[in-house]
């Protein structure tokens, strides 16, 4: 028990569940399936992208430009397909592609990181610009709605809907599943593998990983291998739940996603993010952001409601954590 | 031996390495304006294009400046445009009354003085704020800050509904939009704010203290550094920064709203590094921070000369970032091989002593 | 006895510095050998190359018997050499567990984590040195002697037939000095040979079987016998004939310069009363945890005590509340951890040296006045001469000592009557710490009162006039160093110790 | 060196100053433009570039380029944002063009630059800012009131003038979304008594701009007011996200949509129904517009009451004061919508 409550996850855990609960009494619809199914649904993005970034994060960096990583893998793979008119390309060889052009990407970013020493946040910072400035100057502009026939199926794939009293329908997104299975893999990647494992001594302490016969810049490889990986998948789930190809759509809100990730205890010294707190960040946010209409907030108050709920989870946080001296 | 002589020869190559910060970054204005000189002379070179980029600089200029300063922390002030629009609205709520009133005269002057004064104020509050969530917390500051930016411009829309407010004396536009000794009143502003703030960094106790504890908090606790103090003063800085060039761009605009200049943030933090800041602490020139806004405004500029869209330019400001860095990487490995080099001629001849 | 380890005639150069000048080096089977040697005599880089992580120039390496011409980290370790780092190279994000297995998981080839066989054998190699603790801490949670406890589990897991061990009782009491002792004792029993790098060398002494001492970059003694004197061993080491002499204290002021009285931290230390005299140099030493260095940080404002009541010059002045209260009284701190507390690495040399007494540089105008500032850069710089330093380097580029004495300068610019110095020369070596030894009793000749707070009994012996051992919180005892001996001393703390383990 | 550090510092400021110094009279360059050739340069500075709308704007920029010979070119920030506009009309005043077309983000807080480009003899010609003050003209493609009136009735015919709805404005800080939605509202009052707005404006701004930004906001307004009917979109990123978000909710065919989009965007649901019909003017064709009038006012040609531009929908404008109206708004529907193919 003395161990759970100086667990991060769990004091995240306990804001969400005091977080939903004043939400519910406001409004009891907050409290049910559908609300689940849909607040799941607006998490599909961030809780991916998060993901990419927390193993960043964990292996002792920082990524400020995995949505510009994302966009461009999505945006050049459709932008492609559709200028042939290749829209009947079985989906997995879209996400072979954007994958592979996310790779890349951040690859490029580990080159200067890793081989060139330099810090990561400017490093990221820098190739965030030239990403989205090469994407927008280079590839194009346009907005592209004629998707191929495989992302617009996976659009609409649905697992379970319920219908509420009022009779609308909510599903529970295929991506949904999707995701949450990404999660659980990366889970049993980063505690039950060796290179997991290495992951975290790099993050803890670089010197000490390369003592214990880590090979960092291979561990660091595969750390950006796979961060580009996930963030070329993030794009096309992007460019599938929008059902159209915008260039640079979500570049600029990266603070959100790494917010998400630090709320779950990533960063730090210890560098003890894990994915269930990445995971319950993610949902925190969400829950606050998704939830201001229905509680029935005002829209023009809603940016300062925001702002007020995310200090106030920070501070709970501090003092969760200024108790545990 | 001529041992007096030594140490005079060593400070000076030392302060040599030490300035290269400054010299790499000169190359590469000096490169993009001769590289746009070049391009576009007839219109690059001209008067009306440096009084242009007179008026455009000052605002990325403040904001970059305020980033920097709490970069030496350590930390990022991401709520530096919410304090400015909202130090802004706040004041335009003065300045528009003055305006419908047909204010002239004394009258007129007291209320521009005092929409000032309440902008400041409102900067130092908005920026004590941030300084006692950050130095009483201890939570990362981005984060804080993330959490304040949307406070802050949220209180901005509250007061307006999300509408600009518009209107003001003319008085008080005169400020933004005529030059002094022709040149821009908010380049003015600027030149001011760089040497204000270069004097701050090196010639004041509070800006030795700053990069000490920017650079290790917990020594310059033991060495009886006001930490806290310092940590709220450079919020608070950074909140008067801001607060000012909202003022400049109410002036400049005529008008002032919730969500003016969103993106500097991020402009900001390119510029603060590009000047050679160091983004973990302790570090910074108001020198080079000052060559990083002219190269970019310069790239700016010259870009929309060459009409390219703004894109091209967020591209080449994230391809001179990383160029920057890696000359600077080449840099240090030279200098490394050199210093040791220099070492080994020394404990050779002590060993040859032995 | 078979040589586990054998360097013959090595040379190594970096960048034309010669490292390792024909160095011959060897250990066998079950030996406890000591290397010593001052900073940058070329005992980290004849470590380096054994262990792996550097190639070697010129000469042969031996290992078990088959000769190496280039060895990769992954094969020391396979030839069963362990090294245990200063800093232990522990990972404080994992478990004990997972920290013990790290190294046999990393060579295992195997992609995957067993925890479950992972616990079962890291429990087990606790077990065989008998060390008690709950497997499934963090990392980040434990003391120092707890990490080392750990850190050589790691090594004992992977059969490590020599075990290198850099500075391994610098951070650690009198108590788990002899507990670490024990365990050595008991690898040497298994055959495993123990390689001790230290500085410390009354220990050294007490626990090695032979001494190599390395002097630039070639062994320049060695000895399979113990019959060899601190003294010579300095020698050795310098080239040069270093004694200590121990301070002797003269009173020239019969009023207490600062008394202490009934000062209480709740939990911490409890009814602290004493007296320092104007040129005095005071010891507290005691275990670690019996409170001492929450004394010596309260009376420095960092830790403010609960209760109690400070006189200095007659002037009543209650608890020290902040570091600027102690400030006010000249009171100065030397901590014990240079790197996070002593000084700003990443600042120049000049700049630390007046970072103390910044405040006092402001002009007229409230700006610094540049002519105060240089000139107080240069009066503090040549306080305590540094050889070699350059005022604009970064203060990362001194060694261990002069980082050491850097700190004292700081504190000297201050003009303090009071200096609290805690552990003034943990990880220094010989001559440098001679060197601060000497500096320190200069100061209290200038009339200055210290306070010595340090474990390190031989350091207590030379440097102060006084000593108070204490423990769980209280003074315990009072010595006059005049009328006592080392071996009085640690005894007392060892007794002290035993009783506790009595009544606990 | 720190004081060679400082000499460069101060020459290069000095630069700069002595730049901005000495005669700000440069003029003569458009001058010598003029007599040349009688080609004019038109700078069109829309609220951003990179995404659909302003791009139909460029086409119709080089149309008219190609079709009269002078020299039209779009610069814009990459995010729609005040300052950044500022910035860019301050670089194209030093260039010296001859006409500025500018969309203004913030129509206030151009007043003061397009009062200095005004000031160096810059024709300015403004859109969608139909209270712009410093500007020769302003042009239209019709009054903001009744093009929100007219969406207003395109998504009352289709609730059969019963129920509720919301209008969703891309931010709530866009000024002509803003007119459009008071417009719609005041018609609704006054004509649709039985309909009502079930909650306040919301932004998909806030959300995080864009379609997804839409999506998540009518989805949430969906889900708090089941009684909804109707959604108007203001921003052409709206409509897209909320049909998403009716379809998600099994919705479509029960809550109508109208707003502002182009057809690229929001072909798919045209084609199967889930938006009936969108509403629009034509980006390149305002563009023409803006250009037509620029030559004409640099040449001195008289504005007056019923002037013809020569494009569609600008033929017969109507002149107030410096606003020019024309009327050339387009509703498509699922089959007139391969006319209009961007």
């Amino acid at each position: 028990m003395k161990r759970l409550l100086k667990n991060n996850e769990f004091t995240v855990a306990i804001i969400i569940a005091i977080t939903w609960l004043i939400f519910g009494i406001v409004n009891p619809d907050i409290i049910s399936l559908a609300n689940v199914y849909s607040i799941t649904r607006a998490s599909i993005i961030s809780a991916t992208f998060a993901l990419a970034c927390m193993l960043v994060i964990i292996s002792g960096g920082i990524d400020m430009s995995f949505f510009a990583v994302g966009c461009v893998a999505m945006y050049v793979t459709v932008k492609y397909l559709v200028d042939r008119a290749m829209l009947d390309t079985p989906l997995f060889l879209i996400f072979a592609a954007a994958i592979i052009i996310g790779i890349i990407l951040e690859l490029i970013n580990w080159f200067f990181i890793d081989k060139l020493n330099l810090p990561p946040f400017i490093v990221t910072i820098g190739s965030q610009s030239l990403y989205k400035g090469f994407l927008l100057a280079f590839v194009g502009t346009t907005y592209i709605t004629t998707m191929p026939k495989g992302m617009r199926k996976l659009a609409v794939t649905y697992v379970s809907s319920t219908t509420s009293s009022s009779g609308i329908v909510y599903n529970l997104h295929f991506l949904v599943i999707v995701v949450a299975a990404m999660y659980i893999i990366m889970h049993i990647v980063l505690n039950f593998t060796r290179f997991g494992r290495n992951i975290y001594a790099i993050g803890a302490d670089v010197a000490a990983a390369q003592r214990a016969g880590i090979n960092i810049s291979r561990t660091r490889f595969l750390v950006f291998l796979i961060a580009g990986a996930i963030a070329g998948v993030g794009g096309v789930f992007q460019g599938t739940l929008n059902r159209a190809a915008v260039p640079a759509d979500l570049v600029g809100q990266e603070l959100l996603v790494i917010a998400a990730v630090v709320l779950g205890g990533g960063g730090g010294k210890q560098a003890r993010g894990s994915v269930l707190g990445t995971a319950l960040g993610v949902i925190l946010l969400s829950l606050i952001s998704n939830n201001l209409i229905l509680m029935k907030v005002p829209s023009y108050w809603q940016q300062a409601v925001t702002g007020i709920i995310i200090l106030i989870g920070l501070i709970i946080q501090s003092t969760e954590a200024i108790s545990k001296l | 031996m001529e041992k007096p002589s030594e140490p005079k020869k060593i400070n000076f190559l030392s302060l040599l390495t030490k300035d290269q910060d400054f010299l790499r970054l000169m190359t590469i204005t000096v490169a993009v304006f001769v590289a746009m000189s070049l391009m576009r002379p007839k219109l690059f070179l001209t008067v009306n294009n440096f009084t242009s980029m007179g008026y455009q600089i000052a605002e990325l200029g403040f904001f970059s400046l305020a980033m920097m300063m709490v970069m030496i922390t350590g930390g990022r002030d991401l709520s530096m445009v919410g304090i400015s629009n909202l130090s802004g609205i706040i004041a335009a709520l003065v300045l528009h009354n003055a305006y419908l009133k047909e204010l002239s005269g004394i009258n007129l002057w007291i209320s521009i003085a005092a929409a000032f004064l309440i902008a400041i104020a409102v900067g130092i509050a908005c920026g004590l704020f941030n300084g006692l969530i950050v130095s009483s917390l201890g939570v990362p500051p981005m984060l804080v800050t993330l959490g304040t930016l949307n406070l802050f411009t949220g209180i901005g829309i509250i007061l307006t509904r999300g509408e600009a407010i518009s209107k003001f004396p003319a008085e008080f536009l005169y400020f933004g939009n005529h030059t002094f000794l022709s040149v821009p009143i908010p380049l003015w502003l600027l030149i001011g704010a760089l040497i204000l703030t270069g004097v701050i960094l090196n010639k004041t106790r509070y800006g030795f203290e700053l990069k000490f504890i920017g650079s290790n908090y917990i020594a310059s606790l033991f060495a009886g550094m006001r930490n806290k103090k310092v940590l709220m003063r450079t919020y608070i800085y950074s909140g008067i920064l801001s607060a000012i060039i909202g003022m400049e761009v109410l002036s400049r605009t005529d008008s002032a709203k919730a969500d003016f200049g969103t993106n500097y943030t991020f402009q900001a933090i390119l510029c603060a590094v590009l000047g050679a800041t160091n983004p973990n602490g302790g570090y910074a020139k108001v020198s080079c921070m000052a060559l990083s806004l002219v190269t970019l405004q310069f790239l700016s500029s010259g870009f929309s000369m060459l009409r390219l869209g703004g894109y091209f330019k967020e591209f080449a400001w994230g391809v001179m970032l990383l160029l920057a860095l890696t000359s600077n990487y080449l840099i240090e490995k030279r200098k490394l091989k050199k210093s040791l080099s220099i070492y080994s001629n020394k404990t050779q001849k002590k060993s040859l002593k032995a | 006895m078979a040589d586990i380890v054998n360097v013959k005639n090595m040379y190594k150069s970096f960048f034309g510095v010669l490292a390792l000048d024909g160095m011959n080096f060897s250990i066998g089977e079950g030996e406890i050998r000591c290397l010593i040697g001052e900073n940058g005599c070329g005992k980290s880089t004849l470590i380096k190359i054994i262990s792996g992580f550097y190639t070697f120039d010129k000469g042969s390496l031996y290992i078990n018997g088959k000769e190496y011409k280039k060895i990769t980290p992954i094969e020391s370790m396979n030839e069963g050499i362990q090294v245990i780092y200063q800093d232990f190279s522990l990972f404080p994000n994992m478990t004990i567990a997972e920290n013990v297995m790290m190294y046999s998981s990393i060579r295992s080839k195997s992609q995957f984590v067993n925890w479950k066989n992972m616990k079962n054998r890291a429990q087990e190699t606790l077990d065989r040195i008998k060390f008690d603790i709950d497997i499934d801490k963090y990392v980040y949670e434990l003391n120092v002697a707890e990490k080392q406890m750990v850190a050589i589990c790691r090594a004992i897991a992977q059969d490590a037939k020599l075990i290198i061990m850099d500075e391994p009782t610098t951070a650690l009491t009198a108590k788990e000095v002899e507990n670490l002792f024990k365990v050595v004792s008991e690898l040497k029993s298994r055959g495993v040979s123990v390689l001790f790098v230290s500085h410390k060398l009354d220990e050294v002494l007490k626990i090695s079987d032979s001494f190599t001492v390395m002097r630039n970059g070639k062994n320049v003694y060695e000895c399979k016998d113990k019959k060899l004197s601190k003294e010579d061993l300095i020698f050795y080491m310098t080239g040069k004939k270093i004694s200590e002499e121990r301070f002797n204290f003269i009173k020239t002021d019969e009023k207490p310069l600062m008394q202490v009285k009934n000062y209480t931290l709740q939990d911490k230390f409890y009814d602290i009363n004493f007296s320092l005299y104007k040129g005095e140099i005071l010891g507290i030493t005691g275990l670690l945890g019996c409170g001492r260095n929450e004394l010596a940080k309260s009376l420095f404002g960092i830790m403010p005590a609960t209760s109690g009541n400070i006189v200095i010059n007659s002037e009543n002045i209650g608890i020290i509340r902040n570091v600027q209260h102690a400030l006010k009284y000249n009171i100065g701190y030397v901590p014990e951890d240079r790197i996070t507390e002593g000084l700003h690495m990443e600042q120049t040399i000049a700049d630390n040296s007046i970072s103390v007494i910044i405040g006092s540089l402001v002009g007229k105008n409230g700006l610094l006045d540049d002519k105060k500032v240089r000139k107080k850069k240069q009066e503090t710089l040549s306080l305590i001469p540094i050889a070699g330093m350059r005022p604009l380097n970064p203060a990362k580029s001194l060694s261990g000592g002069n980082q050491q004495k850097l700190v004292l300068a700081k504190w000297l610019a201050a003009n303090p009557q009071i200096l609290v110095l805690n552990s003034p020369t943990v990880g220094v070596d010989v001559g440098a710490k001679n060197e601060i030894h000497n500096i320190i009793k200069g100061l209290a000749k200038e009339g200055i009162g210290i306070i010595v707070i340090s474990d390190d009994i031989p350091e207590i012996m030379t440097l102060c006039n006084r000593v108070f051992i204490m423990k769980d919180g209280y003074i315990v005892d009072e010595r006059n160093i005049a009328e006592t001996t080392m071996e009085e001393l640690e005894a007392q703390i060892a007794l002290e110790d035993s009783k506790a383990e009595e009544t606990a | 060196m720190k004081k060679l550090s400082l000499l460069l510092v101060l020459l290069l400021t000095f630069s700069m100053l002595a730049g901005c110094g000495g005669t700000s009279t440069t003029p003569s360059n458009n001058e010598e433009n003029k007599n040349e050739a009688k080609k004019y340069v038109i700078a069109n500075v829309p609220k951003m570039v990179g995404i659909a709308w302003w791009d139909r704007m460029e086409v119709g920029n080089k149309q008219f380029a190609k079709e009269t010979g002078h020299e039209v070119f779009q610069v814009g920030a990459s995010k729609a944002d005040a300052a950044e506009q500022v910035k860019v009309i301050e670089d194209v005043i030093a260039q010296g063009v001859d006409a500025i077309n500018v969309i203004p983000v913030s129509p206030e807080a151009l007043e003061p630059v397009l009062k200095k480009a005004m000031d160096n003899g810059i024709v300015v010609i403004s859109h969608e800012a139909p209270n712009q003050e410093n500007v020769n003209y302003d042009i239209e493609a019709f009054r903001n009131k009744e093009y929100g009136a007219h969406l207003m009735e395109n998504l009352a015919t289709e609730m059969g003038g019963k129920g509720g709805y919301c209008i969703m404005v891309g931010a709530l800080t866009m000024a002509s979304h803003q007119e459009w939605a008071a417009g719609a509202i005041e018609y609704q009052k006054a004509k649709y008594p039985d309909m009502y707005q079930v909650c306040d404006m919301v932004e998909s701004m806030a959300q995080g701009g864009s379609q997804e930004g839409s999506y998540k906001v009518a989805k949430e307004v969906i889900a708090s007011y089941p009684e909804i009917k109707g959604f108007i979109g203001m921003d052409m990123t709206n409509a897209p996200g909320i049909a998403m978000a009716i379809e998600e909710a099994g919705k479509a065919g029960e809550i109508a949509l109208a707003g502002t989009s182009l057809v690229s965007v929001v072909r798919d649901y045209l084609e199967n129904g889930t938006i009936k019909k969108i509403s629009f003017w034509d980006p390149a064709i305002a563009g023409r517009a803006m250009c037509s009038l620029a030559v004409k006012v640099i040449e001195g040609e008289e504005i007056k009451n019923g002037i013809d531009l020569g494009v569609p929908g600008f033929e017969e404008c109507t002149l107030e004061g410096n606003l020019l109206v024309g009327s050339a708004w387009v509703d498509v529907t699922k089959e007139n919508m391969a006319d209009y193919d961007f």
